[in-house]
């Protein structure tokens, strides 16, 4: 079964892509974006279930195999990429109307949209780790041009910095699969070198400094793309230049899928090292430290896409924060995996369609959204109190667990830091969120009026997490409970 | 025991330390390119040279394919790319040439220092594999940091991405093609579409100048 | 069935009810203030029956439900001190909502969230009270501040209302996460999130104790506003539309007080340390709240501040109480949690009349400014009278049920200080000096806004033309000011009452408080003694003053002037001329501004000018220097993104050097 | 409670006026005039008692029930004095916050009361009041503190019957300092010279007498006949604090308690004749001086 799925799996969004390069209208192009998109949530739904029901996947000679931790971003990938392809069409609508998305400039969209999907299935689905990276670079060049769908002289900066940073740290990912598999040489035959099952099997005879070394050249390069403080920089420019559904793919899943590179290795590098937590350490001052940093940027924000970059390296962070703290931690940040993906692809679009009507992203030239009944704005509004961590809403539970970890361990220093982080980043955003929604404002777009589709894509995302905040299904304990365990050892008991 | 293999190989990673260096000092655009090229193939003999098995078709097909795309084909593109913009020189460089050159001599012994602590892997390898590796992943940024045309920022990438090539090559011989596949992957399409954002930025901006793309901020 | 099945589904009906309300109310449709308070006067009142029946027989019940949340279990538990605080919640949202129904706009899209937010507030404060497990506690506590932020937003178009509404969140959020950290830290300590788990705290390791009660005191203490944490408290409340001011002035910011009774009762014994920072600080609240109060010349400013001062008198009795478990003294901690605990309910009752009152006066006149006010108790003459009640009542004065609980403190503070113990007696005359200030301010302060708002003359035409509250409104004032005697003549009952209350907090079992209860009864049916005297002769003076020959013979005239003819209603003293020589004399600690522009000349043709502020000095000296500093370091860190990509690429390569050396050292 | 405490209330409500008369005559004496009759304060209130009222148009039920409820709170207030080695007729722990408190209604009805004529002049001895008793209270009740503390006991009946001549001397110091307090605030709470001055006739200066510029007839005669009650109170309080005599024999004991009442006045009355009005922005600093020998009897005390 595995065998032929996982490799359909990755072909699938490829083939999807070709077929956008056929399509002979703009229209046509965005509404298979959105029918594909959906009709690859079947067998990525299917490949799900099994895992989670069966255990892990395997296929073409272990090279690729998914497991729960796989299974999990997976399914939180598909959330984001359902969201996006469903708001392209609304999005683009007045690009098509006003003739700035010709049908060369869709054709672009889709297959690279499809690209992006089919790079990230293969880094998920991959248990190779060379291909692994991979994927992540695959990814980082798809994406690349997705920024500057519409060339503006802004997005093809951003492009030019999203490209030169992030290609820096992936080469840095790469010497670090490169020293990973040195400290596995002789260790390992060489034809298995590099598979992370066998590399986990042997972990405790890996060799201790090359893999220290490697991990930090993996978590520099790796963390450039995931966006964690300092590396990040590149971040608010890709997003806030780039149109919306793209904005939101990067911080809804694009980031999370480089971290998750990084959760793959950390059971290896933990094993090796004995359990002694140094790279664990590692992660919580790098996630401390985007925490902190991230605040600064959202304090004096003048603009309201970068608001949501910076908040998203803050999500980073805490998510980095979370696995650095054990197992309660790691569940307590994939959670947050899915509760921040759901939330800031909402606060994404939203931000995207309200500035699209405003025909501004500045905040102070922004306001009155909740005045009307336009969807957007509510969406825009919940989202951003919700990324800011009120309750009853998921976002808050998960950074309790986070902060419950802390105490556990008895880290006070990181719960202390992290407490006094996700504060001035509440007072910040909470700043923006009151100003967006009552502040006067002559580009008043709290009047116009959204379709039951728009309806749909706001609201299910705030009612889910609310849901997830309130009631968390067993069955979503128990794949937390078990891709956590895979994070902290690897999936052996 | 020194081997014959290991002496060539111990020659050819001076040889790309000190195009490196000379890189460090390189004014002239054009002569950084070749520079680059020199470097592809030198990295396609290493392979070649250093072979601790023999020469394998697999060795020979690696080292053919390095040549022509890092000593032929990449430089071809960014000759391209050069004439396609203004700028010949890198002028007025963040770090001057001479500069440079002294910090490239640290960050030799940096890389040197920091090798020395980390375990060589298979008895037979050079000791020089891995400062002259870590070498050029230092300078890759370095050059990438100081320059301001974007050229001379490709320039820089591709000095990273030799240096863990060269690490590659040396290191892990006999793992399978996968990693060797990455490393053309990754050179080729990022080149390519380097090349390419070069080219649009050309377009819309009139100037290859990096450090004038300067207006995101905050 | 359990009880609290019942008082869960009050909770429930109310928060559903709340947003059928506000399903209603965009679309304009009259039933929206209806379905709000009719279901939230409902759900109120299913949750009233289980805590009476509580806090009658001190039976506590307990219901855990199974939560699928990770940390979290559905754990409730109603106690008497539950019970106790769950009670005036009730009470006054109760009568609130009927104010409500009148006071907010009848067909605006906004009255139907208001609605939602309130009847969500409610219901959130009630699950405050009986949550027993510190997920569930946060969950509560956070939706009660949400729900409250959106209700002090309610008036959104102002400025500064929005910086108001974005103030209190943040205090609220501040609170949240100390609380938070309070819970965790006993979590780790006894590897439990459950309350039951951590009664008998005496198993902490030493020091951490400490550390736990300051954690509460900044959390909790955020939320009930003590001083310097009370900052947000004068700004949201005066925000509010006023009958969410009376309810949170009244009773939101007791759970803040509740919060610290509860992890109070986590210790057998708290040491002398802790008693003595409750009583310092409530000293300092209660002095410095009613100076601010009396420096104000808005009127729900004052009464905010006001709240600030009765939660000081509260912590002042939480404080002896403290001291007296400290100590042993037995009468000294019953006294002390007696009077603390009987003010929350008498503040609830008093404050929560006087926001309405002053609701009811912003709504007829449309001011709040006490300088633009007068002579509002001939067109209003019930708010007048209950305004009146409640500012007797607030002052601390008998026979009102302020007294009642003050004179237990005064009890509590003169018993602690001829005990000659050394630890005791200088903060026992502490409060006494502070308690005397505060009643004495007090008096000043309320003779200030209740005479110059509703006696004298309107100093303006809106005040002129001003108009009694409707039926509804009235109703709910009138209430309210029944029971400010009711109390008061009930004490020893209440007491009574009270008493598995008080065992809970001190540990004891019920009937170990019967000689404290008795003494206490005792004297306080010695008040009330002295109150039926009271009553009693004034009857009979007024009899006198019926049936003397000249009663007949009254005349009406102008107020005498000193000969002046005519008077106008500008000549009247203001209430900022009213406070001006306590303002002068307490410079040094209100630390007011004021800006006299003279008229020049003997002919003046510039427009001469007197204008006076009282800033808060915490938020001047403390909270502003600290919040540009970080600002200031925050400003520094952006210097990190100025678009050189050069630049970034140098962070990841100086980030990756530094690890390797760091790490291959 | 005993049948000899409720001998007090009525020497009270029967004398008190007689102690305003006495201390005009003090005040006579020293100015070398004749003066009024002794009991002009009871020639007063009979006439006034037998006048009808004006009341401005501006005043409501407020201004009427002023007079009353301050007098009735004096009244009440004077339950829980003990007098001559007798218990006050109602005597429990912390009877004096009660008595405190009771004037402090007083003064809040009085300050209401002055308000409701919404005269500038009425308004600002109104906001004097405030100000000067809400910095008598301390004074007064740190004051009974440091009895309460010398005698270990919360009611003011227990507190004067230890107050004994062992009392004296062991601690007489401190007792005269609370004493001294008792004086001052005797002289502020009754508007008496150096606080105020009951015969000025100029309304800026004044603090208590403009408040009650408006009342008239039956109204005032309650006003001046809760003067004096509060007179005769504040007077007793020195009184037992001073003249500690607990004599077996009741008689004596009342004859040596009044003769103190009359001493007390004569002393208020040769204060008001040698001294000057304080500016009013020096009447605080007396008023915190005597919380300060207040607290410093209670340093003396707890040594």
């Amino acid at each position: 079964m595995g065998q032929t799925l996982l490799p359909i799996l990755v072909a699938l969004p490829f083939a999807a892509a070709v077929v956008c390069l056929l399509l002979p209208t703009s229209q046509s192009v965005l509404q298979f974006v959105r029918l594909g998109v959906l009709g690859l949530v079947f067998p990525f739904a299917l490949a799900i279930c099994k895992v989670l029901s069966h255990g892990p996947l395997e296929a073409a000679g272990q090279w690729l195999r998914m497991d729960a931790l796989s299974a999990y971003h997976l399914a939180v990938m598909m959330l984001v990429f359902v969201g996006g392809s469903c708001f392209s069409p609304v999005y683009f609508r007045k690009d098509i109307e006003e003739d700035h998305f010709s049908i060369s400039r869709a054709r672009r969209f889709g297959s690279l949209w499809f690209g992006a999907l089919g790079a990230m299935t293969l880094v998920l689905s991959s248990n190779n780790l060379g291909i692994l990276w991979v994927g992540v670079e695959a990814s980082t060049l798809l994406t690349a041009f997705l920024i500057c769908i519409h060339r503006t002289p802004a997005s093809l900066e951003a492009m030019w910095k999203y490209l030169i940073i992030c290609s820096v740290g992936v080469a840095f990912a790469f010497m670090g699969t490169l020293l990973a598999g040195a400290s596995a040489s002789g260790r390992l035959p060489a034809t298995e070198a590099l598979l992370w099952t066998h590399m986990m099997e042997i972990a405790p005879r890996l060799d201790p400094m090359l893999i220290k070394a490697g991990f930090i050249f993996l978590l520099v390069g790796y963390g450039t793309k995931a966006g964690l403080a300092p590396m990040h920089s590149w971040l608010p420019d890709a997003h806030s230049q780039a149109p919306a559904p793209v904005s939101a793919l990067f911080s809804g899943f694009l980031l999370n899928s480089a971290f998750y590179c990084v959760l793959r290795y950390i059971p290896i590098v933990e094993t090796a090292l004995g359990h002694s937590g140094w790279s664990l350490r590692l992660l919580v001052f790098f996630g401390l430290l985007s925490i902190l940093v991230s605040s600064a940027f959202m304090v004096m924000q003048k603009d309201l896409k970068r608001l949501l970059a910076y908040s998203t390296v803050e999500h980073i962070g805490i998510m980095a924060v979370g696995v650095g703290l054990g197992s309660a931690g790691a569940a307590a940040s994939l959670f947050h995996l899915l509760n921040h993906s759901l939330g800031k692809t909402l606060a994404f679009l939203s931000a995207g369609r309200v500035g699209q009507l405003a025909g501004t992203n500045e905040i102070a030239r922004l306001g009155g959204l909740l005045r009307g009944s336009f969807v957007w704005g509510v969406g825009l509004f919940w989202a951003l109190l919700i990324l800011s961590g009120v309750a009853p809403f998921a976002v808050f539970f998960s950074e309790l667990q986070t902060l419950k970890a802390a105490a556990d361990q008895g880290s006070w220093w990181t719960m202390g830091l992290f407490l006094f982080g996700v504060g001035v980043v509440f007072l910040a955003i909470l700043r923006h969120a009151i100003h967006l929604a009552w502040a006067p404002s002559n580009r008043d777009v709290s009047a116009n009026s959204s379709s039951w589709l728009e309806k749909i894509v706001v609201l299910c995302p705030l009612a889910l997490l609310f849901m997830l905040g309130i009631w968390m299904p067993e069955s979503l304990q128990r794949v937390i409970r078990e891709a956590a365990a895979i994070i902290v050892m690897g999936g052996r008991q | 025991m020194i081997s014959l293999s290991q002496t060539w190989m111990d020659g050819l990673l001076v040889m790309l330390m000190l195009t490196n260096l000379i890189l460090l000092g390189a004014s002239r655009l054009g002569h950084g390119i070749r520079l680059i090229a020199i470097q592809g193939a030198l990295l396609g003999a290493l392979p070649i040279l250093g072979g601790q098995h023999g020469w394998t078709a697999r060795m020979l097909f690696l080292a053919v394919i390095t040549i022509g795309l890092k000593a032929v084909v990449f430089p071809w593109f960014l000759h391209r790319a050069l004439r396609a913009g203004e700028a010949r020189r890198e002028d007025n460089p963040f770090v001057g040439h001479t500069a440079s050159v002294l910090a490239g001599l640290v960050m030799l012994t940096v890389a040197t220092c920091l090798s020395a602590r980390l375990p060589t892997v298979g008895a037979g390898h050079s000791m020089l594999v891995m400062p002259v590796a870590l070498f050029m992943i230092l300078t890759g940024p370095f050059l990438i940091t100081s320059r301001r045309k974007a050229l001379s920022q490709i320039l820089g990438y591709v000095v990273l991405e030799n240096g863990m090539y060269a690490f590659g090559l040396v290191m892990l011989q006999d793992v399978p093609a996968l990693v060797e596949l990455g490393i053309l992957l990754d050179a080729f399409v990022a080149l390519f579409v380097m090349g390419a954002a070069v080219h649009q930025i050309n377009r819309e901006f009139d100037h290859m100048d990096a450090d004038q793309l300067d207006s995101l901020k905050g | 069935m359990n009880s609290l099945v019942w008082m869960l589904a009050g909770l429930i009906l109310m928060v559903v009810g709340g947003f059928a309300s506000a399903f209603f109310g965009v679309r304009r449709s009259r039933y929206t203030r209806q379905i709000g308070a009719w279901s939230l006067a409902a759900g109120c009142a299913m949750a009233m029956i289980p805590s009476c029946q509580t806090l009658w027989s001190g039976v506590s019940v307990q219901l855990a439900l199974p939560w699928p949340i990770t940390l979290g279990t559905f754990h409730v538990g109603l106690d008497p001190l539950s019970a106790f605080f769950a009670i005036p919640i009730c009470g006054l949202s109760f009568l609130g909502a009927f104010y409500g129904m009148e006071y907010l706009p009848s067909n605006s899209k906004a009255t139907g969230f208001a609605w939602a937010g309130y009847n969500l507030l409610v219901a959130s404060m009630l699950l405050v009270v009986l949550a027993r497990q510190a997920i569930l506690f946060l969950t509560a506590w956070e939706i009660m501040a949400l729900a409250s932020f959106f209700l002090v937003a309610f008036e959104n178009e102002r400025e500064s209302v929005r910086r108001a509404a974005w103030l209190y969140l943040v205090a609220a959020h501040v609170s949240a996460a100390f609380v938070a950290a309070l819970f965790f830290c006993l979590g780790h300590y006894t590897g439990s999130l459950d309350f039951d788990a951590w009664s008998g705290g005496s198993s902490l390791p030493s020091g951490i104790g400490t550390v736990i009660f300051f954690l509460a005191l900044v959390g909790f203490g955020i939320k009930a506003g003590f001083w310097p944490f009370h900052i947000w408290l004068p700004e949201a409340h005066p925000a509010a539309p006023s009958h969410v001011s009376a309810v949170m002035s009244g009773v939101m910011i007791k759970t803040g007080i509740y919060g610290l009774v509860r992890v109070l009762t986590f210790f057998d014994t708290p040491p002398m340390s802790w008693g003595w920072t409750l009583v310092g600080i409530g000293i300092t609240s209660g002095v410095l709240g009613v100076l601010y109060a009396l420096a104000q010349s808005d009127l729900k400013r004052l009464l905010a501040y006001h709240s600030v001062e009765n939660i000081g008198i509260i912590a002042i009795g939480l404080g002896l109480g403290c001291l007296g478990l400290s100590t042993g003294r037995s009468l000294l901690a019953f006294v002390g949690f007696a009077g603390g605990l009987l003010h929350v309910l008498n503040h609830a009752v008093f404050k929560g009349l006087l926001f309405l009152g002053a609701g009811s006066v912003l709504h007829a006149t449309g001011i709040r400014n006490t300088n633009r006010l007068g002579g509002l108790l001939k067109a209003m003459p019930v708010t007048g009278r209950t305004f009146f009640i409640g500012s007797l009542a607030i002052c601390g004065l008998p026979p009102l049920n302020g007294f009642v609980s003050e004179f237990l403190i005064y009890f509590g503070a003169y018993h602690g200080a001829v005990a000659f113990h050394s630890g005791l007696i200088v903060s026992c005359l502490a409060v006494v000096l502070g308690m005397a200030l505060i009643g004495g301010l007090a008096a000043a302060a309320f003779t200030k806004a209740f005479g110059i708002v509703f006696l004298g003359e309107p100093r303006s035409r809106e005040a002129a033309a001003a108009h009694e509250a409707g039926p509804a409104m009235r109703a709910a004032m009138t209430i309210l000011a029944i029971f400010c005697p009711m109390i008061a003549l009930l004490a020893s009952s209440i007491l009574q009452l009270m008493a598995p209350v008080l065992s809970t907090v001190l540990h004891v079992s019920a009937g170990v408080l019967t000689s404290q209860l008795e003494e206490t009864v005792y004297f306080l049916n010695q008040i009330v003694m002295i109150s039926l005297f009271f009553g009693m002769v004034a009857i009979l003076l007024l009899l006198l003053r019926r049936s003397l020959p000249g009663a007949k013979n009254v005349e009406s005239a102008v107020t005498w002037d000193c000969g002046y003819a005519r008077p106008s209603a500008r000549m009247q003293y203001t209430a900022s001329s009213f406070a001006q020589p306590i303002k002068a004399l307490f410079a040094f600690l209100l630390g007011s501004h004021s800006h006299l522009t003279p008229p020049r000349g003997i002919l003046p043709q510039a427009i001469a000018s007197f204008t006076s502020t009282a800033p808060d000095r915490v938020n001047e000296r403390f909270y502003h220097p600290i919040f540009e500093a970080i600002l200031k370091g925050l400003r520094r860190v952006r210097v990190l993104q100025h678009g050189e990509v050069q630049l970034y690429v140098l962070y990841v390569a100086m980030t990756l050097v530094a690890l390797l050396i760091w790490c291959l050292r | 409670m005993k049948l000899l405490s409720l001998i007090h209330p009525f020497l009270a409500l029967l004398l008190a006026p007689l102690l305003l008369g006495v201390i005009n005559r003090v005040k006579a004496v020293f100015a070398g005039r004749r003066g009024q009759p002794l009991l002009q304060a009871y020639y007063d209130i009979w006439k006034l008692l037998g006048k009808g009222a004006v009341y401005s148009r501006t005043t409501t039920w407020v201004f009427r029930a002023g007079p009353v409820i301050g007098l009735t709170a004096v009244i009440s207030a004077l339950m829980v004095l003990p007098f001559a080695g007798q218990s006050g007729v109602i005597s429990f722990s912390c009877d004096f916050v009660v008595m405190a408190y009771l004037l402090g209604l007083a003064r809040f009805f009085t300050i209401a009361a002055a308000l409701d004529t919404g005269s500038s002049f009425e308004g600002m001895g109104a906001s004097r009041e405030a100000q000067f008793s809400a910095l008598a209270e301390p004074a007064l009740l740190l004051g009974l503190a440091a009895l309460a503390v010398q005698s270990s006991s919360l009611s003011l009946s227990d507190i004067f019957t230890q107050l004994n001549l062992q009392a004296w001397m062991k601690v007489g110091p401190a007792i005269l300092l609370v004493a001294a307090a008792m004086a001052v605030v005797l002289l502020a709470e009754n508007s008496r010279i150096p606080v105020d001055d009951p015969n000025t006739h100029l309304e800026l200066t004044m603090i208590h007498e403009v408040m009650v510029l408006d009342h008239g007839g039956p109204d005032f005669a309650y006003i001046l006949y809760g003067a004096a009650l509060k007179l005769w109170l504040f007077a007793a309080l020195l009184v037992n604090v001073l003249m500690p005599v607990q004599a077996s024999n009741v008689p004596v004991n009342f004859a040596v308690a009044l003769t103190g009442m009359f001493v007390a006045a004569i002393g208020v009355g040769v204060v008001e004749s040698i001294m000057a009005r304080l500016r009013l922005l020096k009447v605080p600093q007396l008023l915190v001086g005597a919380a300060v020998l207040s607290t410093l009897a209670l340093v003396l005390l707890l040594r």
